[in-house]
């Protein structure tokens, strides 16, 4: 129950882009295609995990035991970034057609905020490994779900009239704001 | 290979000198982050019992008795060496979350006073709890934990009836009372063992 | 031969006379009944709100688009009916200033920033209550008992749905609100006697005036039906009251006249199916679990999210052939 | 002086991380929902970018082209610790409440942005007054947006009460879709400055 | 804190190295070969990642620059100053000729008769769709500005005389409009071009009914090409057209024309005309 | 009889009573007449006269090889005067025939018949090739709408079980197919015999909408007195909605079998012929008299029109040669627009001089208040396109893929399937121009594919 829950929040209440304002960038900048916020999103999910999965042992099993816990925000972001590295040299070898649909989404990754902070939220909540790793995945289709909704919405305001000085990234800011004001009804869900 | 190699060692040059910097100024704020928590729990250790001087750990001793309320830290408060009551730092679910306050328990079992350590919930309604600027009482600028301060743990908790609501924040009003009351009565329970076998020094009171 | 040019236009030639304004217009004729009710129940106070949010509606339009240098809209009406139907979802004792305000938000950022009429993502009118429920929680949930044209002080009082979630039972409700038994209760909150938002005290007025929109073809059946059907489905299925839960927070006033909304709702008939049956269920999730006792608005905004999605449920065109994947060309063919 | 006044300007107005190049949006966002929290995320920011500005700059002939990513990276992350842990030692109301985000502070775009773009190529003077400028223009747009949404939604100007005492907050402003309006309104002023600017350098071009 | 401080060297100097050998011996094991340029765009970016440029990271906006998808100018982490270098990087092979795009027509509303008042949608080509032409000229242009929404380098706007006019110094030559263009009225021309042409594309076969629809139509009466003292002009496809190998742009069919339909490039086309006032967008 | 119909569709004000009690009329002594050399669906015709010749009055001036061609005929005696481009009336222009009346010179005191029609043809002895043959050399296309080349349409490649007349008429305004079956019911009942024997049809079907009830027991009077019902042909009348496109081909083989044509098929795909009223009345004659398609019924009315009149004129002739007549008669001042064809689906034109083609069923003269044209405004997404749409592709997502240029997506949702009836336009409030933005599509979208063609090969 308290993994649905911890997973619910995450997705729901506590919207990773709507709520939090983290991974703005990309959210942004890469939801002017359904297909395109797909492909991130799922590409953001697969490497949120993974780095999930990395940095919760290094802590506990490194950091902790050699007294080195001050060196987490540096340690993380090496990390992730290696592994991002390592998964686009991969699949760009190995499995070229997911690297075609999702690797170009990885230099990308590298720096969404929305990973590093996932990694450092599951030490500071105390999460275990299993949490952890929930609460990745929450974060992860929280955003995947903020970025298809924008796409929707930003197919939509293709045709619309906006007014000339709101064009273009303002009006995305405005429809997240909005986004935001309907996904406050989710605040209270879980208790 | 070479070239790999070389890559690796300058990086690892780069950083060793940025970790070692790192550790220097760790060493030198470590103690002072360690000490933070203490230092925010005894300033408002203090407010609640003016007279504290001595705090004595005991947060092992008191359990809860509801599920969802947990017991972060109790210290049994001395004024020079006698007790002078109990706090105990509680932690349970409201409407946004979790709620931490610190209750303060006399040894006459009643309130000494209520601050409200962390809330979540909505601002402008449940979040009230919190803002110093917000009265339940506003004649007499009374505060939603302001109202608690010198009620008798025997005294009833009925949200609505003894106890003010936050406007349109029952849910709030509610959880806190209840977290509040919980660790009252635990308190209170586990100041029935210690005044046992310490009543000599304590009972002498009002 | 004539001297003048002719006009040279593409076909049809020939337009229905069933114009913008005049669907708009029919809209407000439906919610006039429920409007006069309301003055009837809250006073002058209601009259006012009303007065208030309309007319800043209609202000905050023609600014607008003054401002912004575009061809004036508020000959449409739409304004109007958005500012009606925001005042119809407040509290009746809403301070003035505060209707203004979300009349101008509701206006302006939900709906002229995007375009205007028919652009706009989000329900105007749910949007601006949700701004000002969110920027004012107190007083946007702050009841009066109907205390008719009577001056005197309203006194504050708690909704029926807030009650149930503190714990009441029905038959407290009922007490509550002077009716003798759970099926009194009902009747009365049918007919419209109980403490809620201005507009949606009776269901009976909200259901004239959702049938003669109905009946004139402005809205289709789809929306409210499934809206109200699966809130009673769900509700049911959740172990709460279905008649009770249909019959209070709006459902029937958000089903006809919020959820019907031109702009926000898909327009096929299927994605209309789904995003009703969604309303339906968000509401009854948002009472259940959630942190809002009425829980309509949230689930229209929420769907609303949907819609870009939900128009691709497109129905089967005339004459639709399944695409028949083309066959491997065999090498034989090849050559 | 005249050129290294420039660098400074150019970071404060000209091409303001904020204001003009839009990037570093997630910290801006969080922290602003009240001044002392912009002020800082501000200075944070401030400090990270300068010293890891001058490190880099410093050491820009001995770090290797293909290396020097990860190097970055490290210099990067080693002053945001350091920042971390002074706030959380002096700083612990405000360490608090900007949570997550000062850790996050190393991957802000404008600092990767400059470092690569600025540091790595140019001498200790220009990397100084271009991570002062960047900073301090970062800074004050923080302010400035931190100041409008407390204003308008707390009452209140870094904690202290400015508004009179019947003024309702408009609590929107300071919640999360409050921030994003605010900052989508800030981007609309942001086109509009930036066209006013293209339009004047195409007179002073005619002239 | 001497031991904590070498505990953190040993460590981070491990790993570090570990890392950096790694991802070194990675690079070199997984080598793609790839177009040069986008390594070299991808050198003058930032690295930033950030995704403001719309396209998925650095690496992406360098591909699609190098690959010519993309204006050089769109990193906004990396400022002008990277804007610049790209640019310098991509802006070597500009080695095509510079054309630019003329309009074949001169019926403006004063002088070009329209068939009727046509209603509907505002555009060129559904215009021509609807009514065939809405000038009584078949061939003219239909002033709604098709070309000028397709440009994309703002070297078209209408001119209150209802014809869209080109800003020479901004067309690139580019062929979108022409493109567009449903009447195919425009002709890319080299810049440097000289030498007379006939600003008018009628094909009509009655010469008695151009007047009647353009004053300033080509009315295929050949002074041109009688009076040309080089003999370079030869009627093509009903439409007057000049051999410039031969024009030495003496101007002598332009001063005949009696209907004012041949102009001169370099003085009546792209050199200092009368300005028309543009159409606010 | 229960009156059958389709899905969706629109209530244009029908406005037929201005004309439809008026008798068809001739219009005779024709001075000249101006005969657009293509006037059907396909490739395009070579003239075979000179400038100077003398043609006879059913004589062929332009035809040319191939399946999808369909000769022209001279529909007038006299001298081809000139052979030059003219506005037709589809505001395009083409090489139109002009022909100038003229008295043969008696020869030897004999003046000669002006006539030039073939020998008369039994369709129900001679073969389904020679009939076919027939139709075409009588210059016999589809007279509802685009000209479609008759002698294609009765040769399916597959089984038909019904013919069907189209009384329909669902275009407000016009009157002329409803005036052919009240004048005569005969030749349309001989015409469905003719085309139910040649496509080997069991069942013929006359349908008409309720707005022309009293058609109904005429119609039914000929059938039963038919030679050809009697000989066991099997004909009826079936009752339709008044609504519109109920003349739409689709859309009266939906009402009536209930069977829907596949997208990018024929009527002959359900097992269907549809034919227009005029078309079958023409059979009739090139069988009967060996005439051809000379001369055709079309209404003539509208609000400027102060003398509405169903008229039978020649092909070619110049509705300004009409009105001259005085069969008709139109106020010049009150005139605002023209348009050839109905209301929903015709071309507006700029002026009456436009000669009568081989498909115009009428010519509208509108006035102001007709002709009152909307701006157009932004999509309130109501979705009343929706309903109306009779094929259901969505016009209004259409619009929006179709502005933004995403025709992927727009194929997608249909827009070559659309039949540019104009019920979307018609009933939306915004008043959008729907249908000429998808016939823009349509052409854009036809572009894209066959350069994408090309690139594929």
């Amino acid at each position: 129950m308290d993994l649905i829950k911890i997973f619910l929040v995450a997705v729901l209440v506590n919207n990773v882009v709507l709520m939090r304002f983290l991974a703005l960038c990309s959210y942004i900048g890469m939801t002017s295609d359904v297909g395109q916020s797909v492909g991130m999103g799922f590409a953001v999910t697969f490497v949120t995990v993974l780095a999930t999965a990395a940095t919760w042992p290094i802590y506990h099993f490194i950091l902790v035991p050699l007294g080195l816990t001050f060196l987490q925000i540096l340690i993380f972001i090496l990390v992730i970034a290696s592994l991002v590295q390592l998964v686009e040299f991969y699949l760009k070898k190995n499995i070229p057609g997911l690297y075609a649909s999702m690797g170009i989404y990885l230099p990308l990754i590298t720096t969404n905020c929305a990973i590093l902070a996932v990694t450092f939220e599951n030490i500071s909540f105390k999460y275990s490994f299993i949490e952890s790793i929930v609460y990745a995945v929450g974060v992860s289709i929280g955003y995947l779900l903020a970025m298809v909704l924008l796409a929707g919405l930003r197919d939509r305001m293709k045709s619309s009239p906006v007014p000339k000085f709101l064009q273009g990234t303002p009006i995305l800011f405005i429809t997240t704001a909005l986004i935001g004001i309907a996904f406050m009804g989710f605040s209270g869900l879980i208790k | 290979m070479k070239g790999i190699a070389k890559l690796g060692l300058v990086l690892a040059i780069f950083a060793a000198a940025a970790c070692a910097s790192l550790a220097v100024v760790y060493a030198i704020t470590k103690p002072q982050i360690e000490a933070q928590d203490q230092i925010a729990l005894t300033a408002s250790l203090k407010e609640i019992f003016p007279e504290a001087v001595n705090f004595e750990d005991v947060t092992d001793k008191i359990a809860s008795k509801d599920p969802n309320i947990k017991f972060l830290n109790a210290v049994l408060v001395k004024s020079e060496n006698a007790p002078i009551g109990v706090a105990v730092k509680a932690a349970g679910p409201s409407y946004g979350g979790q709620a931490t306050l610190l209750v303060g328990i006399t040894l006459q079992r009643s309130i000494a006073g209520v601050r409200v350590l962390e809330l979540k919930d909505t601002p402008g309604l449940g979040a009230n709890a919190n803002n110093p600027g917000y009265f339940v009482k506003k004649a007499e600028k009374v505060t939603f934990p302001g109202q608690f301060t010198g009620k008798y743990l025997t005294d009833a908790f009925a949200v609505k009836e003894d106890v003010i609501a936050i406007t349109a924040s029952t849910i709030t009003s509610k959880s806190l009372t209840k977290i509040i009351k919980t660790a009252g009565d635990s308190a209170a329970e586990w100041l029935e063992t210690v005044t046992a076998d310490t009543s000599a020094e304590t009972t002498g009171g009002k | 031969m004539p001297a003048k040019g002719m006009l040279l236009s593409s076909s049809p030639h020939s337009f229905t006379q069933i114009s913008t304004p005049r669907m708009m217009l029919s809209v407000i004729i439906a919610l006039i009944p429920a409007s006069v009710y309301g003055v009837y129940l809250y006073g002058f106070q209601a009259l006012a709100l009303i007065l208030v949010t309309v007319l800043s509606a209609v202000a905050s339009e023609y600014l607008f688009r003054k401002l912004i240098k575009a061809k004036t809209t508020i000959g449409d009406f739409s304004a109007i009916v958005t500012g009606l139907l925001l005042a119809l979802i407040l509290p009746p004792k809403t301070p003035l200033w505060m209707g203004a305000m979300g009349a101008f938000f509701a206006i302006v950022v939900a709906k002229e920033f995007f375009g205007g009429l028919g652009a706009n993502p989000f329900n105007p009118a749910l949007t601006g209550r949700a701004f000002l429920l969110m920027s004012f929680p107190a007083a946007i949930t702050t009841w009066t008992m109907p205390h008719g044209l009577a001056l005197a002080d309203a006194t504050s009082t708690a909704t029926p749905l807030a009650l149930v979630r503190q714990g009441a039972a029905l038959t407290d409700v009922a007490k509550y609100f002077g009716a003798s038994d759970v099926g009194s209760l009902y009747r009365q909150l049918f007919m419209g006697y109980r403490s809620g938002s201005l507009g949606e005290s009776s269901i009976l007025l909200v259901l004239i005036g959702g049938l003669f929109l109905l009946a004139l073809g402005v809205i289709q059946w789809i929306v409210p039906v499934s809206v109200i059907g699966s809130a009673f489905l769900f509700s049911w299925l959740l172990g709460m009251d279905p008649i009770f839960n249909i019959l209070t927070g709006g459902v029937v006033f958000g089903a006809f006249f919020m959820a019907t909304d031109y702009a926000t709702r898909p327009l096929t008939p299927a994605g209309q199916a789904v995003f009703g049956i969604g309303i339906g269920l968000l509401t009854v999730i948002i009472r259940k679990f959630g942190g809002f006792p009425e829980g309509v608005t949230y689930a229209i905004l929420i769907m609303n999210l949907a819609t870009p999605y939900l128009n691709k449920m497109r129905v089967k065109k005339y004459g639709f052939v399944p695409p028949v994947k083309p066959a491997k060309p065999s090498k034989e063919a090849v050559k | 002086m005249k050129s290294l006044w420039k660098t400074f300007k150019q970071g404060i107005i000209y091409e303001n991380p904020l204001l003009m190049l839009m990037i570093g949006l997630c910290s801006a966002l969080a922290v602003t929902s009240s001044v002392s929290n912009g002020i800082g995320m501000g200075l944070a920011m401030t400090f990270v970018l300068l010293f890891s500005e001058i490190v880099i700059s410093l050491f820009r002939k001995v770090i290797p082209n293909s290396a020097r990513i990860p190097i970055f990276i490290i210099i990067i992350a080693a002053f945001t610790t350091m920042v971390d842990l002074v706030m959380k030692a002096y700083f612990p109301e405000l360490s608090k409440s900007m949570g997550v985000f000062i850790p996050l502070i190393v991957v802000n775009c404008i600092i990767m942005g400059r470092v690569e773009a600025f540091a790595s190529k140019q001498s200790f003077l220009p990397v100084v007054f271009d991570s002062l400028g960047m900073g301090l223009g970062y800074t004050w747009v923080l302010v400035a947006i931190a100041a409008f949404r407390e204003i308008l939604g707390n009452g209140t100007f870094a904690g202290i009460q400015v508004m009179p005492g019947n003024f309702q907050p408009i609590l929107f402003f300071i919640l999360p879709p409050g921030g994003f309006l605010v900052f989508g309104l800030l981007t609309s002023f942001n086109i509009w400055l930036k066209n006013r600017m293209a339009k004047s350098e195409k007179a002073k071009e005619r002239a | 804190m001497v031991t904590i401080v070498l505990i953190t060297i040993a460590f981070s100097a491990i790993l570090a190295f570990v890392l950096g050998t790694a991802l070194g011996f990675f690079r070199e094991k997984f080598k793609v070969e790839r177009d040069p340029k986008i390594d070299e765009v991808r050198e003058a970016l930032p690295g930033a990642n950030c995704g403001g440029c719309g396209f998925p990271g650095c690496d992406g906006y360098a591909e699609a620059v190098a690959t010519g998808r993309s204006p050089t100018t769109k990193c906004t982490a990396g400022g002008s100053a990277t804007a610049e270098a790209v640019s310098k990087i991509m802006g070597v092979d500009a080695a095509r000729e510079d054309v630019v795009s003329v309009l074949l027509c001169q019926g403006t509303k004063d002088v070009a008769v329209s068939k009727g008042e046509y209603v509907g949608v505002q555009t060129c080509r559904a215009a021509k769709l609807s009514t065939g032409s809405v000038k009584a000229c078949s061939w003219g242009c239909q002033g709604f500005g098709d070309c000028v929404n397709v440009c994309k380098f703002d070297a078209l706007a209408m001119g209150e005389d209802g014809l869209p006019h080109v800003n020479y110094d901004n067309c690139t030559g580019c062929g979108m409009c022409a493109e567009e263009c449903p009447q195919k009225l425009f002709v890319m021309v080299p810049r440097e071009k000289k030498g007379s042409i006939v600003l008018c594309s009628n094909r009509n076969v009655i010469k008695a009914n151009v007047l009647k629809t353009c004053k300033t139509g080509c009315i295929k009466c050949e002074i041109c090409v009688k009076s040309c003292p080089e003999k370079c002009i030869t009627m093509v496809n009903g439409i007057p057209v000049t051999d410039y190998s031969k024009c030495t742009s003496c101007g002598v069919c332009v001063q005949k024309c009696p209907t004012h339909a041949y102009k001169l490039l370099e003085v009546d086309v792209m050199g200092e005309k009368k300005k028309v006032p543009v159409l606010e967008a | 009889m229960t009156a059958k119909t389709f899905r969706g569709g629109a209530h244009p004000p029908e406005q037929k009573d201005r004309s439809s009690g008026l008798a068809v009329e001739r219009l005779r002594d024709v001075k000249q007449v101006v005969i657009p050399v293509n006037q059907h669906f396909g490739a395009p015709l070579q003239p075979l006269v000179k400038v100077g010749d003398y043609v006879k009055r059913g004589q062929k001036i332009a035809d040319a090889d191939g399946r999808m061609t369909v000769p022209v005929h001279a529909s007038l005696a006299g001298i081809v005067k000139k052979i030059e481009p003219r506005t037709q009336s589809n505001n395009l222009d083409g090489p139109c025939i002009i022909i100038e009346a003229k008295q043969p010179e008696p020869v030897d005191g004999v003046v000669e018949s002006t006539d030039d029609f073939m020998p008369p043809l039994d369709p129900f002895v001679c073969s389904k090739e020679e009939a076919l043959a027939r139709i075409r050399a009588a210059g016999i296309v589809g007279m509802g709408g685009a000209g479609f080349p008759t002698h294609v349409k009765l040769a399916p490649s597959k089984p038909i079980s019904y013919v069907i007349a189209n009384g329909a008429e669902c275009e407000p305004y016009l009157t002329i197919d409803e005036r052919t079956m009240i004048e005569r019911p005969e030749d349309v009942v001989e015409g469905v015999a003719i085309t139910m024997k040649i496509v080997n049809a069991p069942e013929g079907i006359i349908a008409v909408e309720e707005n022309k009830m009293h058609a109904i027991p005429l119609l039914e009077k000929a059938i039963a007195s038919s030679p050809r019902t009697r000989a066991g042909m099997k004909i009826r009348v079936q009752l339709l909605k008044t609504k519109y496109p109920q003349g739409g081909e689709k859309m009266l083989i939906t009402a009536i079998t209930g069977k829907e044509v596949p997208s990018g098929g024929l009527p002959m795909d359900v097992g269907c012929v549809v034919q227009n009223i005029g078309t079958l009345c023409a059979m009739v004659e090139a069988f009967r008299d060996g005439k051809p398609l000379i001369e055709r019924g079309l209404t003539i009315t509208g609000g400027a029109c102060t003398k509405p009149a169903n008229v039978i004129a020649p092909i070619g002739t110049p509705v300004a040669d009409i009105i001259a007549a005085g069969l008709t008669a139109v106020d010049d001042e009150a005139l605002r627009r023209i348009i050839y064809g109905g209301p929903m689906m015709g071309v507006a034109v700029p002026n009456y001089a436009i000669p009568v083609q081989k498909n115009t069923s009428g010519v509208l003269f509108m006035n102001e208040e007709e002709a009152v044209h909307y701006e157009e405004e932004t999509c309130i997404r109501c979705g009343r396109c929706m309903r109306a749409c009779p094929i259901r592709i969505s016009p209004a997502l259409l619009a929006v893929s179709v502005e933004t240029g995403d025709y992927k997506e727009a194929e997608k949702i249909g827009l070559l399937d659309c039949i540019e009836c104009g019920s979307c336009s018609f009933v939306c409030p915004a008043h959008r121009h729907l249908v000429q933005k998808f016939r823009v599509g349509k052409q854009i979208l036809r572009t894209i594919k066959q350069k994408e063609a090309q690139n594929a090969r």
